[in-house]
């Protein structure tokens, strides 16, 4: 049975990537605050597996709150972003797709090597995955680069927080509680301001395209 | 200092004062000769000193304080000159007065109040005159110079007295530098005694005259000082280029019997020299004054040449 | 007799309740006076706390998670008076915006209680033990000061806020990473738990820690807490968040956030130092010194806003001090920790100078600032002198740490000084080119309706001229200890 | 301990003063007729006390203020006395002068003008007592800064604006080498006093690079070749009095400083660093001579001339410099004492050429020399005083610019004995090169004299022009006694020379010349060479007496004023006496490659034809536009970095992320 669930925990860490390539090869917007979505919840079972095989308390209270936070306010603040601007429109990218997925396959690779010395010198029972969180962070940051549109820069942004979070629990079985509570916090509220900046930005430019926020620069 | 110095000096300067006209007389007669013309008397210069001196001096209206006493400075220096240079003896009180550097900036002292009382009045010729005068002059000056620094590089001093004497007293060598120092001192005692080719002192044709441009607004006494210091400069020029480039027959010792030698040789080698200028003077023809600095920069460069050619072959 | 921890405690709650209390009256006409009482009262406390410092040692606090050393000591005293005076100059300078209407009555609210949270944050940030803590505060200073930049709400303000927003929450993002990496290494020495993030444990055994892990650590630290310094090439959001927020925030942003971003890394960098022998943060932060301060130093000389102009130099100052901390040794740490003193002092002198400024003549366009000298000598002699002290010119403190900051590297880095002379020599032109014209000559700015509060202008640059004169015997021990504790 | 606690408290006064007068800001009459003859007051104690130090022994103090670890030290030596001699005399005489100059309405208050002028003097005094290199480099900036403000006392005119930037910018470029310089030469130690400094031994290229670095920081403030552009600008654009002390005594603490730091803490080095000296000050003397010939406005003639006198200095400076490397004692002293008996009588003549434009300035209003002329009749008083200070300026004897040429030519005719062949060779060439200068500045000083003083006014507003007011005269007569008394009396000169060169070169001439007493002044023993001034002096009045005398005795005709002749033609005027830039043309020509000349010649069938030649320094289009030109285009090429796209600056960190994970991994 642990060892199935210590398993399981590779097998969540494999979709995380699975969903952090999806999100940079999707186009619609919706489907990427569903991915989103998607990659809490399995952030929130990994954690929820790593707390019971480790048994720590705190990590189950992390995985609560990842839940209430990931799987549960952010997407609903988004969906109602999304709502009121309503932006359903599809995402082009700065650059076309294949190539940000090779470009990611590079990433993997490198986040892999990299991490290998460090993974082997964890005492977590999830140090393997180390590399995979690692990707995920690179890859949202590509993310965030090469998408042109506020909304799924945003995304990137939060899936970043998530793979961050990933390596947390993957490495060091978590951080410690007053930390995961305040990176909580800031990323709650780093949330809600965006929210609003995004009503904002729509009501200046009446877009939430970025290519508009490009006035201040050197001549 | 020694009795008999102060009167070799006093006997200079005397000589000096009352030799200098008959200098210019010489070369004037002798230029004439040279050229054909009837030669006028040679006591001509005196006549000219004392018709001058007889004659009322106007001043103009806008002179000032340094328009008047311009000739008398112009004077000055050039007697002082006249009294440290060897020309007789070289056991001379004033001597340690003022060494070759001092005695080019004495002459430079005098043709700065000259240039400065050219300007005073604020005529076009006193200005133009002004100007031409101290560009032969800041030209001329650094040539004298070397010319002297390259004696003394031989001499090992700057004092005009050692340096006459111990040229006179080495043993006969011949020195390239000295050769060259020699033609280069000739160039300039031409240009700054305002002789031909550089200047012409018997013409007053506004276009092409420098010394007389200057002099232009004198008359009466203050022309006569002038002519008079200028008749002592060329003295002055004649004096030390005798001195340095052919010292024989100077008094040592100052007694009255050496001066008794030293004077005929000295009066020998001007009336010498008087000749060799009217000379030049024939021969050559008047250059544009354009041309002035190219011929003055000339002897300048052959000047340095002479004091390189001195640390290369002679040091 | 009350237990040190006490002040500290005063310190770290006052402004929170601020920001509460100007949450709810920070409209009321009296809001300034509130949020300058308030800073007031922080910098007593934190002056109490200097005190308790001077007289006693280190002080931990709170169970270890919040401590004083001689390095945040300083920091803490400079944040409180930097945040009081520019309380000061704020009072009559968003009146006059109000009347402008640029700000309205919400807007007062939000500003006054974000700065009272931001000054909060960074009082945290300074004063805790905890990295993890230390990353919280940060983030949370970040949140505050993008609310603070766009609160004109002008596309321009937007904008930067919103460049602001995601380069600087990336950066922090790699900064937890590394905090994360910091972790991991100390969890196989000290073992799990709190005590393995607090600073002062994690310095007892940093020659233990693993350091393939603290290698990849700093990198990220660096780069994240770099990124809020504003090192080039991460230095971005910089000259846009200065240039559109409110001058009172461009003050403090130049004057304290960039120094505790700074303050952070070099808590870093000495776990970083301890645990790798091969001195690679040093040339690490030489590399980005080197850089910030040549690219910053061209990027001033086409300058047409002033405080965009302004901010570029603040990161020229910034990538200044961070060589001197990368060359290591006593007189460059000394050197780094007084120019990180004198700087904030003087920067923000200069952005209340400039705040009137562009106030009068209604624009920060340079050109369009002509005679300030002949419009009130006062304001026009504050701009002169804190422009010239800031280029480094005797006898203030700037010129004192730039002399020993270059006279050592002289001879340690011998390439990277000529590098270092050129670009300061062209910063002089720029800035000096600029400050003049805008200066001298014949006035074009029309009359304010409020007297400008130069009082703190001339109150930091009181405190620069003597810090250029004479370093007080406590402040020169706490730099030497200081950088000490840096090491490197 | 006595004269270093007076000096200290002098210049505290000076200090006082200036802050004084911030109290009565607008009170011109009161800041100009006591607070300024006050500082003058205080600059004499101050140039009595060091005059006396200077034959003292070294005296040190310690200020409170400083780095930590750091305080200031202070040290009063013979070089520090000199020049604090030089500075309290210029002081005297220029505060006297100002005290009849500022009037009302220059710009900037005169209480602040007070406050700048007095912290500029007493930063000059601490930056030649400093004696480490921190306080040294406060002082330093401190006298920059303050004469730049004194610069821009009348800031409304935009020329005078760009001059002062230009000024400061250049200084501080010059104080940033200065900086790297203490840098060398503390080697590691972090101990920035003097005396560490002189304890380290560098090796040749480390100290060559301090060398290096302090010609540079020097250099650009006394204007030496091509850092000498500010120059020109700066001193016209300031009030007179202000140029005059930049001129005659700020130039001089950059003279101060190279002589401290090659001299004493490099211990004088390799021959080649007196070649490179000797090359720099050659170049700024002839070019600075040659363009002060040409200018046509006052105080650029007398700014050009600065550089020029500053290169004479320089230049005995490198061939003592020559003569240590080669431990030729005596004849290092010779030129060193001639070098700074330049330091002295440039430091009179130029105070006194610069406060007599000023005098000029105020009386007409008018710095071109196209406009002015005929002055002597209507301010006799300037006029005669400048007349003084020009025969000075020409080196002309028995004043005081003459015993310092003559010293130098003096060095430099004994130096046949130099082991380096090619130095031999060198050294007749400078000799000429600077018999010429010396021509050439005589030359300048004429056409500055003349245009202004002399010939008839060119505008009709200069005849009523006022003389130099009691003040004025006082100043004016103070530096022109100066003159003709160091000129005639050049013995004690050598003396405080002595003093100096004892320190720097272990040798002086003091014995030798006082083995001849008072009056006679021969360096290398009479047999060599000797001069005279007071019996030169009684000599020419003797002979211009005789001359009056004989002209009296023989003169019979009457005398009488009438209109000029002129060759008889009547209709003469102003007009057409030559102007300045006439004056300078032969110049012009002969040196036509120094200059950018643009002429605009009349052609026959303009209906308004007209003549205009615009001479320029080529350095300033040669080096100076073309760096400004490459500075601006970089600063383009970086601000491509900040386009405005926040994908390319995510990009940015991206790329520094992956660029320092690599680092670290290799």
């Amino acid at each position: 049975m642990r060892a199935l669930l210590s398993q399981s925990i590779n097998l969540y860490a494999a979709s995380l990537l699975i969903v952090s390539f999806a999100m940079i090869s999707q186009r619609r917007i919706l489907s990427l605050v569903h991915l989103y979505t998607t990659q809490g919840a399995t952030l929130v079972l990994a954690t929820a597996t790593v707390a019971y095989l480790t048994n720590q308390p705190h990590l189950f209270y992390s995985a609560a709150i990842t839940l209430a936070l990931k799987v549960v306010l952010i997407p609903i603040l988004l969906h109602r972003v999304i709502d009121r601007l309503d932006v359903r429109w599809d995402v082009e990218t700065l650059i076309n797709i294949p190539t940000t997925m090779l470009i990611g396959i590079v990433l993997v690779v490198f986040a892999f090597n990299l991490a290998l010395p460090i993974s082997q010198l964890s005492s977590s029972i999830a140090r393997s995955t180390l590399g995979i969180a690692l990707a995920c962070v690179l890859l949202s940051f590509m993310m965030m680069i090469v998408r042109s549109k506020a909304i799924p820069q945003v995304i990137g942004f939060l899936a970043m927080e998530n793979g961050l979070f990933f390596a947390a629990t993957s490495a060091t079985n978590g951080m410690p509680m007053i930390v995961e509570l305040g990176i909580a916090l800031d990323v709650l509220v780093g949330a809600l301001i965006l929210g609003v900046f995004m009503f904002q930005i729509r009501e200046q430019f009446d877009s939430l395209d970025i290519s508009h926020l490009e006035k201040l620069r050197e001549e | 200092m020694s009795v008999a110095g102060i009167v070799a000096q006093l006997l200079e300067i005397a000589l000096a004062l009352a030799a200098a006209p008959l200098l210019v007389g010489w070369v004037d007669q002798w230029r004439a000769r040279l050229q054909n013309k009837s030669a006028p008397p040679l006591l001509q210069s005196y006549r000219v000193l004392r018709k001058l001196f007889h004659k009322e001096s106007v001043v103009a209206d806008s002179a000032t304080m340094l328009f008047r006493i311009a000739p008398y400075v112009k004077f000055g220096c050039m007697t002082l000159i006249c009294a440290i240079v060897p020309t007789l003896s070289t056991d001379l009180p004033l001597a340690t007065a003022a060494d070759a550097i001092a005695l080019v900036g004495l002459l430079a002292l005098a043709r700065t109040f000259l240039a400065l009382a050219a300007m005073d009045i604020g005529t076009a010729f006193g200005t133009m005159g002004a100007r031409r005068d101290m560009l032969v002059g800041f030209l001329a000056e650094p040539a004298l110079l070397m010319t002297l620094f390259s004696a003394s590089l031989i001499t090992r001093s700057t004092s005009l007295a050692n340096m006459v004497e111990s040229i006179a007293h080495r043993p006969f060598a011949l020195e390239p530098s000295l050769a060259f120092a020699g033609i280069a001192f000739t160039m300039v005692s031409l240009a700054e005694n305002a002789r031909v080719p550089v200047d012409n002192p018997a013409t007053h044709l506004e276009l092409t005259m420098i010394h007389e441009a200057l002099i232009l607004e004198y008359s009466g006494r203050h022309l006569a000082m002038m002519e008079w210091a200028a008749a002592l400069k060329l003295f002055a020029y004649s004096c030390i280029g005798l001195a340095l480039f052919f010292p024989w027959g100077l008094a040592q010792s100052g007694t009255p019997l050496a001066m008794i030698i030293a004077m005929p040789v000295l009066i020998f080698k001007l009336a010498i020299g008087g000749v060799a200028l009217a000379l030049i003077e024939t021969v050559s023809a008047k250059m544009r004054i354009f041309r002035v600095p190219e011929f003055l920069a000339t002897a300048f460069l052959l000047a340095v040449i002479g004091l390189l050619v001195h640390q290369l072959l002679e040091s | 007799m009350l237990p040190a921890t006490f002040p500290l405690f005063l310190t770290l709650l006052l402004p929170v309740a601020g920001g509460v209390v100007l949450g709810l009256y920070g409209h009321r006409d009296k809001g300034p006076e509130l949020n300058a009482a308030f800073s007031a009262a922080t910098l007593a406390a934190a002056l109490w706390l200097t005190a308790e410092v001077v007289f006693g040692t280190s002080v931990l606090g709170f169970g270890e998670r919040f401590f004083i050393d001689p390095l945040n000591a300083f920091l803490v005293a400079l944040t409180a008076l930097v945040g009081f005076t520019t309380s000061i100059f704020s009072m009559p300078y968003m009146r006059i915006e109000r009347e402008h209407g640029k700000m309205t009555g919400p807007r007062m609210r939000l500003f006054h209680s974000m700065y009272q949270l931001f000054i909060a944050m960074m009082l945290v940030a300074l004063t805790t033990n905890n990295l993890g803590v230390l990353w919280v505060a940060m983030e949370a200073a970040t949140l505050t000061t993008v609310l603070l930049v766009s609160v004109y709400r002008t596309p321009a303000s937007l904008e930067a806020a919103w460049k602001y927003f995601i380069l600087c929450g990336v950066g922090i993002a790699q900064a937890l990473f590394g905090t994360m990496l910091l972790y991991l290494a100390a969890d196989r020495v000290i073992g799990g738990g709190e005590g393995a993030l607090l600073w002062t444990h994690l310095a007892a055994v940093k020659e233990q820690l693993e350091p393939n892990i603290l290698a990849l650590a700093f990198v990220f630290l660096m780069l994240g807490y770099g990124t809020k310094v504003g090192l080039v090439p991460v230095h971005n959001w910089l000259p846009d968040a200065h240039a559109e927020g409110p001058t009172p925030i461009s003050a403090v942003l130049s004057g304290l956030l960039l120094n505790v971003a700074l303050y952070a890394i070099l808590r870093c960098k000495v776990l970083a130092d301890g645990a790798m022998t091969n001195g690679l943060p040093g040339r690490m932060m030489i590399g980005f010194g080197i850089l910030s301060v040549v690219v910053a130093a061209f990027f001033l000389f086409r300058q047409r806003d002033v405080k965009r102009m302004f901010a570029y130099s603040s990161i020229e100052h910034m990538g200044l001090m961070t060589f001197a901390f990368g060359l290591g040794g006593p007189i460059a740490n000394f050197a780094g920790l007084l120019h990180m003193t004198v700087h904030s002092l003087t920067k923000s002198a200069i952005f209340f100078a400039v705040g009137h400024a562009t106030q009068r003549a209604g624009s920060q366009v340079m050109d369009e600032i002509r005679g300030l000298l002949q419009a009130s000598p006062t304001l026009g002699w504050g701009l002169t002198i804190g422009s010239l002290a800031i280029l480094g010119m005797p006898p203030f403190g700037v010129f004192a740490s730039e002399f020993l900051i270059l006279t050592s590297a002289m001879r340690q880095l011998p390439w990277a000084t000529p590098v270092l002379l050129l670009s300061l020599a062209v910063a002089f032109a720029a800035v000096f080119g600029r400050v003049q014209a805008m200066v001298f000559g014949d006035t074009n700015l029309a009359a304010t309706t409020h007297r400008p509060a130069l009082f703190p202008v001339f109150l930091h640059l009181g405190l620069t001229l003597m810090l250029g004169l004479f370093v007080p015997p406590f402040l020169g021990q706490w730099y030497r200890q200081a950088a000490a504790l840096i090491g490197g | 301990m006595i004269h270093i606690d007076w000096i200290l408290v002098l210049v505290g006064g000076w200090l006082a003063l200036g802050i004084g007068a911030l109290f009565t800001l607008h009170n011109t009459g009161f800041v100009a007729r006591r607070l300024f003859p006050a500082g003058a007051l205080i600059g004499l104690a101050l140039a009595a006390v060091s005059l006396d130090a200077a034959f003292d022994t070294p005296e040190v103090a310690q200020l409170v203020i400083g780095l930590p670890g750091l305080p200031m030290h202070l040290r009063l030596d013979g070089l520090s006395a000199f020049f604090l001699v030089v500075i309290g005399a210029g002081a005297f005489g220029t505060s006297m002068f100002s005290a009849g100059y500022f009037r009302t309405g220059e710009g900037t208050p005169p209480g602040l003008m007070c406050l700048e002028y007095h912290v500029f003097l007493a930063a000059m005094a601490m930056v030649v007592l400093a004696d480490d290199g921190y306080a040294f480099m406060v002082m330093w900036e401190t006298m920059a800064l303050s004469s730049f403000f004194l610069v821009t006392a009348n800031h409304r005119v935009p020329a005078v604006r760009h001059a002062a930037y230009l000024y400061l910018l250049i200084a501080h470029i010059g104080a940033i080498a200065l900086l790297l310089c203490f840098g060398v030469l503390q080697a590691n130690t972090g101990d920035y006093t003097f005396a560490n400094l002189r304890a380290q031994q560098l090796g040749p290229v480390w100290s060559s690079i301090a060398f290096g670095f302090a010609v540079v920081g020097f250099g650009a403030k006394a204007g030496l070749v091509p850092l000498h552009v500010w120059l020109p600008e700066a001193h016209p654009a300031a009030p007179s009095p202000v140029s005059a002390l930049m001129s005659a005594v700020m130039l001089k603490t950059a003279i101060y400083g190279l002589l401290r730091i090659s001299f004493d803490l490099l211990h004088g080095g390799l021959w080649w660093w007196g070649a490179v000296l000797l090359a720099l000050g050659l170049a700024s003397a002839l070019l600075g001579v040659v363009f002060s010939t040409v200018q046509t406005e006052m105080k650029r003639l007398l700014a050009y001339s600065s550089i020029e006198n500053i290169g004479l200095i320089v230049t005995g400076m490198g061939l003592a410099l020559i003569f240590r490397s080669y431990t030729m004692t005596t004849l290092a002293a010779l030129a060193l004492t001639a070098a700074l008996v330049h330091v002295l009588a440039h430091a009179c003549f130029k105070s006194l050429l610069f406060l007599g434009t000023g005098a000029v300035l105020h009386a007409t209003g008018e710095r071109n020399l196209g406009k002015l002329g005929g002055l002597m009749r209507s301010m006799p008083w300037a006029a005669w005083l400048m007349f003084v200070g020009i025969l000075g300026g020409s080196g002309l004897p028995p004043l005081a610019g003459f015993i310092s040429e003559w010293l130098l030519l003096q060095s430099f005719l004994f130096t046949t004995a130099l082991p380096n062949s090619f130095l031999n060779m060198l050294i007749p060439l400078v000799a000429a090169a600077i018999a010429l200068v010396a021509a050439l500045a005589c030359f300048a000083m004429v056409k500055f004299f003349g245009v202004i003083f002399l010939g008839q006014p060119r505008e009709e507003k200069l005849r009523k022009a006022h003389d130099a007011t009691g003040f004025e005269r006082l100043g004016l007569a103070w530096f022109a006694a100066g003159v003709v008394a160091m000129g005639l009396f050049p013995v004690p000169l050598i003396d405080l020379a002595d003093r100096v060169t004892q320190i720097l070169v272990g040798g002086g001439l003091a014995q030798t010349v006082h083995a001849n007493g008072w009056f006679l002044l021969a360096p290398m023993g009479v047999e060599r060479a000797s001069y005279i001034p007071a019996l030169f002096l009684a000599g020419v009045a003797a002979a211009t007496l005789l001359g009056l005398l004989i002209a009296r005795r023989l003169y019979r005709g009457t005398s009488r004023r009438a209109p000029a002749w002129a060759c008889g033609y009547a209709g003469t005027n102003a007009r057409m006496q030559d102007t300045a830039e006439g004056f300078g043309q032969p110049i012009r020509q002969i040196f036509e490659p120094f200059f950018r000349t643009t002429r605009h010649l009349p052609t026959p069938f303009d209906t308004r034809p007209y003549y205009r030649v615009l001479v320029e320094d080529r350095f300033w289009h040669g080096i100076y536009l073309p760096v400004a030109r490459l500075v601006d285009s970089a600063a383009r090429l970086v601000g491509r970095l900040q386009q405005g796209r926040i994908s390319i600056y995510l990009l940015y960190s991206f790329v520094t992320l992956m660029f320092l994970l690599m680092l670290v991994r290799l």
